[in-house]
C-alpha cells in the first residue's frame, strides 16, 4: 500500500470498478454529500449491471439507475427528499429495469454495521412486522418472504425479533469534505453511515472535495473517522457532490436538482441529461465550466462556509495535488 | 400539494395541520422531525410553546434551527449551518430512536390505514398479491420513518386528507401503525407505542384505546365531520366529543411564518 | 431539562448516586481519560455496595474496590496497563469483597452497543470458546455458565455463535476534555466506548476538564460527539483525570499512579491513602494543592498540549464558569 | 522481569526477544500491537524493515508512533501526540480485529500451554473445579488480547520463558489458541487462523500443522534444547529443523533502540 494514494478519477473507476460489482456509495443522504462524480464517471466507462448499495437513494443512484446501469438496488429511502420522488429510478423500478430491495434507514446502517464487525446476521427490533419484512423484491415470489429479515430467538428471554443480512460492498466510493494523500479523511456534516461502510467495504475510495497536508489530520485526529488504513485509493474532485451539497464548501444546486430529476424522467431526457453533463467534460476544470463558474462561485457562499475556516491553511492547491498525482500514476 | 380552499380564512390548511401537529409536542421532549412539512411543524412548536425540545434529525443533526427557509433535505446546509452536533444514522435512528429514547416523531404518509399503518413505498392497483409485483407508481420507501414508527414513544401522522390516502387497509405497510388493531403490536416487541394522531387538512384522528382503530376526534374551523367523513377511504367512526380544534393564535401564526420563511405551507 | 447544566462536583454525586446503582465510569483506558475524581467524591459522601461497569479499570476502581465501595464489577482489563496489577481492585476481588465479572474489552464495548439499541442481546463472535464463556463470577456454581454468554443460533446459516447481555447503566461519569455549559462535549484522544456509553446509561454526568463557549461546539460540530440531548449535568474539574492522563491537558503523573497504586495493596495503605488524597481539599484550588502547582505545571507541558491550541479561544474562565454554577444551583 | 543473562552479550534476552517478534511481521501488513514489549516489538518492525507496516492499538489510535519513550498504555499521550486518527474500542477491536481484516496481533501472556492457549486472568492452586473459586492471584483479564486470538489473522505470543508460564493445561483460558488441538477452534466459527508463534526469552516455538500442538522451532544463541526443555511445563517436542535464530544485526538492535528510547527492554 503506497502511501500517497491519491489518482485521477477517471483512473479509479478503471482500476477498482467492474461490470456487476456491488457498489456502494458513501453519502449523507438524498441531497447532502455523495461522489454523484463517481457515478458520473462509471456511466462514461459504460459500467453495467450494477448491484447498488445506497443508505439513500441520491442523484447518482436516480442517475444510474435511470440510465439502465442498475440490475439491483438496496435501500432506505428512494426519494430526494424536498425535491419529490426521484424520477430515474422510479422509472427503473416501475419498469421491471432495477429490482429495488426496501429496508429502513436505520436497517441499512445495521447491515453496514455488521458487514463491518463480520457478524453473521444483526438484531433487528425495526422493519419486523411491517412489509418490509413480508415482501423481497429480490425473491418476489416468497411471501411472506423468510429469507430476507428471518426471526431469530433471544436466548436471553426467549423472545423472537429479527435479523438483519449484513453488507460488505466489493467497492465503496465515498464522498468526504478533506482527505490527505495517505487517505486520511474528515467529514463535514451528518456522516449517516460513512463510517461504518468505509469499513464494511472490501475496498474503500474517497472522494474528497480538497486535499489537505497530513498534519491537518495531527492537528485534528478526532474528526478523522477514516483512516488511511482503510482506503485504496483517494480522488481529489471539487464539486464531486454537485449538485448535492458538502457542507463547508457548497450548497446544493436548487435549479440542477429539479433539471437532472426532470430529465431522468424519461428515456430521451436521460439521454440528453448524459450528453450535456456526463460526458461533456474532459477535467476538473471543464466540469467546473459545466457547472458554470458563477455558478460555483454562488454556490460556494454558503451560510455554512465557516465550518471549513480551521483547516483552510492545509488545503492543497490543484498544482501541489497534480504533481502529488503524477508521483503516483507515474 | 392541494391549493388552500380557506380563502377567506388568515392561513392555510397547511399551515392548520402543521399547527395542529406541533401543538401535539410538549417542551423539554426529545423530538424527531422528517423532511418537509413535519420539519416546519416541529420547529414550529419549539419557536412557539417548546423551546426546550430536544430536536434531532435521522441524520444525527442536533442543536439546530433552519436558516433561510425549509431545507431541502435533512442534511441540508440549511439545517447544518448552525448544529451543535453532528453524527450519524446509527445514533440518531438506533440509540436514540429505536431503542425508544426519543419522546414523539412527526411522519408523513402517502396513504395511511384505519389502524394507522403509514404506506410510503407505492400504489398498486389493487392488491398486491402473493407475488410481489412491481408498483404502478414507485413512491419513496420507507426511509427513517419505520424506524419512528417502532421505536418512538409516540407517533403523529401528518398526511392530506383525501379518499385515496385514506385507505381501509394499505396495500403495503411501509410503517407500522397498530397493524391489524388491538394488540398486535405486542407480537413484535416494539418499545415504541404507536400513533397517537393523524393531523390531516382537515381535523384530527385518534385511536380507541382498545380496538386502536382511527376515530374523527376534531375538526378545524373550516372543515366538518361530513366533508373528513367522506374524505376517508373507510367508514370513519365520529367520538362522542368530536370538538372544533381551536383556530390558530396571531402568535401561533406569527411563530409558524418565522419557521416557515420561505412560505411552503402558504403554496 | 434546563439550558445550563453545569453544577458542582459534590452535587452531582449527591443528586445523581446512591448506593447500590450500576455506577459506570466513561474512560479511555486504564492510563488515559478517567474522572477519577468522581471516585474520590463517591467515596467522600461514603457511597457503598455499588455495581461498577468499567469497560476496563482505571485507578478510580482500583481506589473504589481498594476501599470495600464496589460489590461486583464488570470489566473487559482489570490492570493498569504499564503500572502493572491494580492492587486495591486485585485485593478486593482476592478476598471476596468484589466480584469480577470478565469479559474482552471488545465484548465490554458490544454490551454499551446493546445497551445503547436496546437490543435484547448482542452477537458475540469473540469470548466463546474460552473460560470468559463458561467461567462466571456472579454465577460461580454453574459450570459451564450458561446464562453469561448463551448461544444463538444463526438464521441465515444455521450456526451457532455467542450472545452478549446488553448494560444499561443507571448513572454514567463520563470524562470530556471540553464541554459546553448545555452538556455538548468533545473529546480529544481515543473515545474508548464513552460515545456508546452515552447512549446507554440512563443518566449522564459529564466531568470536564475545561468549559468552552457553545460557539465552540458550533464550529466544531462533528467533535461533539456527545450530545447535549443525552446530558444530566456537566461537571467542572480540572485535573479531574489525575493522576491519569488526558490528552490535550496533561500527562500521566507517573509518580503518583506508582504511589497511589502501592497504597491500595493494603488495607492500611489505603485508609492512608483517601485520607490524605481523598479527604484532604475541600474545592478544585485546594485539591490542585494536593496535586502540587508546581506538579501541575510539569504534567501541563505536555507533547499533546497542542491537541487544544484550537479551541483555548473559547475555554471560559474559573470566575465565568463559577458565576454559570451559580444560576444553576440557586 | 528477569535480569539480562546475557552479560557477555551486546543485546539483552528481552531485546532478542522483541527483535525475534518484530521479525515476524511483514510491510504492509494491518497490525494490532498491546502495550508494553509487544508494542516495542511492533514499532521495532516498523522502524526496520516493515516501514508501510499499518499500526493500530485496541483503542482506535492509528498513524502513530511512540514519543519520548515506552507509553504507559496504549492510549499514554506518548502514543497520542501524533496520531492521525483516534476513534474507538469498537472500531479497533471490531471492525478491524474481530472481523478478520488485522492480519497480524502480538499479545502477551501470563501462562500459555501447549496448544497456544493463553491464561491472563489469575493464578489458581491446582484446578479451578466445577466452582468457580476466587483465583489465588488476580491478573489483568482478557483485555483486549481475546477479540485478536479470536480475529486476527495469526498471532504472536510473547512471554518469559519460565516453567511455571509454560503448563500442559492453563488454567484459565483467557484467550484461545487451538483450545484442545486439531481443529477444535472450527467449533467456534473463528475468523483468525491462531496463533502462529511463541516467541519466548529462549527461543521461538510454532504450532504442528495438524495437531496444533506448540513445537520448538528454534533457539537462540544464548540459548539450548535442553535449557528450553527444561523452562518449559509440558514435554516439549523439538522439531526436526530446529535451528538457531540468527543474532540482532547491528542496524535491528539500533532501530529497536531508538523506539526503547527509555530502556524498558534493557532493564
Amino acid at each position: 500500500m503506497p502511501a500517497n494514494k491519491l489518482i485521477p478519477l477517471a483512473e479509479a473507476v478503471r482500476r477498482y470498478t467492474r461490470d456487476g460489482i456491488q457498489y456502494a456509495s458513501g453519502a449523507a443522504l438524498p441531497v447532502g454529500s455523495d461522489a454523484v462524480v463517481f457515478g458520473r464517471e462509471l456511466l462514461r466507462q459504460k459500467r453495467k449491471n450494477l448491484h447498488a448499495v445506497f443508505h439513500c437513494n441520491t442523484q447518482q443512484l436516480n442517475l444510474l439507475a435511470g440510465a439502465g446501469a442498475v440490475d439491483k438496488a438496496e435501500c432506505g429511502f428512494s426519494g430526494l427528499e424536498v425535491f419529490g420522488f426521484a424520477n430515474g429510478l422510479r422509472r427503473a423500478v416501475e419498469s421491471g429495469q432495477t429490482a429495488l430491495e426496501d429496508y429502513s434507514n436505520l436497517a441499512m446502517a445495521l447491515r453496514l454495521l455488521g458487514g463491518a464487525m463480520n457478524w453473521p446476521f444483526v438484531p433487528a427490533t425495526v422493519n419486523i412486522g411491517s412489509d418490509i419484512q413480508q415482501r423481497s423484491a429480490f425473491a418476489p415470489d416468497e411471501y411472506p418472504a423468510t429469507r430476507k429479515i428471518p426471526t431469530v430467538t433471544d436466548p436471553f428471554s426467549g423472545q423472537e425479533i429479527g435479523a438483519f443480512s449484513p453488507l460488505k460492498p466489493d467497492v465503496a466510493a465515498i464522498h468526504v469534505s478533506l482527505a490527505d494523500p495517505l487517505g486520511n479523511a474528515i467529514m463535514l456534516g451528518t456522516e449517516w453511515s460513512r463510517f461504518e461502510l468505509s469499513r464494511a467495504a472490501k475496498k474503500v475510495i474517497l472522494i474528497a472535495d480538497a486535499i489537505v497536508d497530513t498534519d491537518c489530520m495531527r492537528q485534528y485526529p478526532n474528526l478523522v473517522r477514516i483512516p488511511d488504513i482503510v482506503v485504496e485509493a483517494v480522488v481529489y474532485h471539487p464539486f464531486a457532490a454537485w449538485p448535492q451539497s458538502s457542507p463547508g464548501f457548497y450548497d446544493v444546486d436548487e435549479a440542477h436538482m429539479k433539471l437532472m430529476n426532470k430529465a431522468l424522467a424519461t428515456e430521451e431526457g436521460t439521454a440528453d441529461y448524459v450528453r450535456d453533463y456526463v460526458e461533456r467534460y474532459d477535467d476538473i476544470d471543464s466540469y467546473l465550466d459545466l457547472i458554470g463558474r458563477d455558478n460555483v462561485e454562488r454556490l460556494s457562499n454558503s451560510a455554512t462556509s465557516f465550518l471549513l475556516d480551521p483547516y483552510r491553511q492545509w488545503i492543497k492547491t490543484p498544482a501541489e495535488i497534480a504533481a502529488l498525482t503524477a508521483e503516483v500514476t507515474a | 400539494m392541494s391549493a388552500p380552499l380557506t380563502e377567506n380564512l388568515p392561513y392555510t390548511r397547511q399551515e392548520m395541520m402543521a399547527i395542529a401537529t406541533g401543538r401535539e409536542l410538549r417542551d423539554g421532549e426529545l423530538a424527531i422531525f422528517g423532511v418537509g412539512l413535519s420539519m416546519l411543524a416541529g420547529y414550529f412548536a419549539q419557536a412557539h410553546h417548546a423551546p426546550n425540545i430536544r430536536a434531532m434529525t435521522e441524520g444525527g443533526v442536533y442543536g439546530a434551527t433552519p436558516v433561510g427557509g425549509l431545507p431541502w433535505g435533512i442534511e441540508c446546509n440549511r439545517i447544518s449551518a448552525n448544529a451543535t452536533s453532528f453524527t450519524n444514522a446509527l445514533d440518531a435512528l438506533g440509540f436514540l430512536v429505536a431503542s425508544g429514547r426519543c419522546d414523539v416523531g412527526i411522519i408523513g404518509a402517502a396513504q395511511v390505514d384505519k389502524f394507522g399503518n403509514v404506506n410510503t413505498t407505492g400504489i398498486w392497483d389493487g392488491e398486491i398479491g402473493d407475488r410481489y409485483r412491481l408498483p404502478k407508481t414507485r413512491l419513496t420507501g420507507a426511509g427513517g420513518a419505520n424506524d419512528i414508527a417502532c421505536g418512538a414513544g409516540r407517533v403523529v401522522i401528518m398526511v392530506t386528507h383525501e379518499p385515496k390516502r385514506f385507505a381501509d387497509q394499505v396495500s403495503y405497510i411501509s410503517s407500522p401503525g397498530y397493524l391489524d388493531g388491538g394488540n398486535a403490536r405486542d407480537k413484535f416487541g416494539f418499545v415504541g407505542g404507536g400513533p397517537s394522531a393523524i393531523v390531516t387538512t382537515l381535523g384530527i384522528l385518534r385511536p380507541d384505546p382498545v380496538s386502536k382503530e382511527f376515530i374523527l376526534d376534531a375538526y378545524y374551523a373550516f372543515s366538518s365531520v361530513d366533508e373528513i367523513r367522506a374524505a376517508t377511504g373507510w367508514d370513519l367512526k365520529v367520538s362522542p366529543t368530536v370538538h372544533v380544534v381551536p383556530e390558530p393564535s396571531p402568535e401561533e401564526l406569527a411563530a409558524l411564518r418565522r419557521v416557515d420563511e420561505t412560505g411552503a405551507l402558504r403554496k
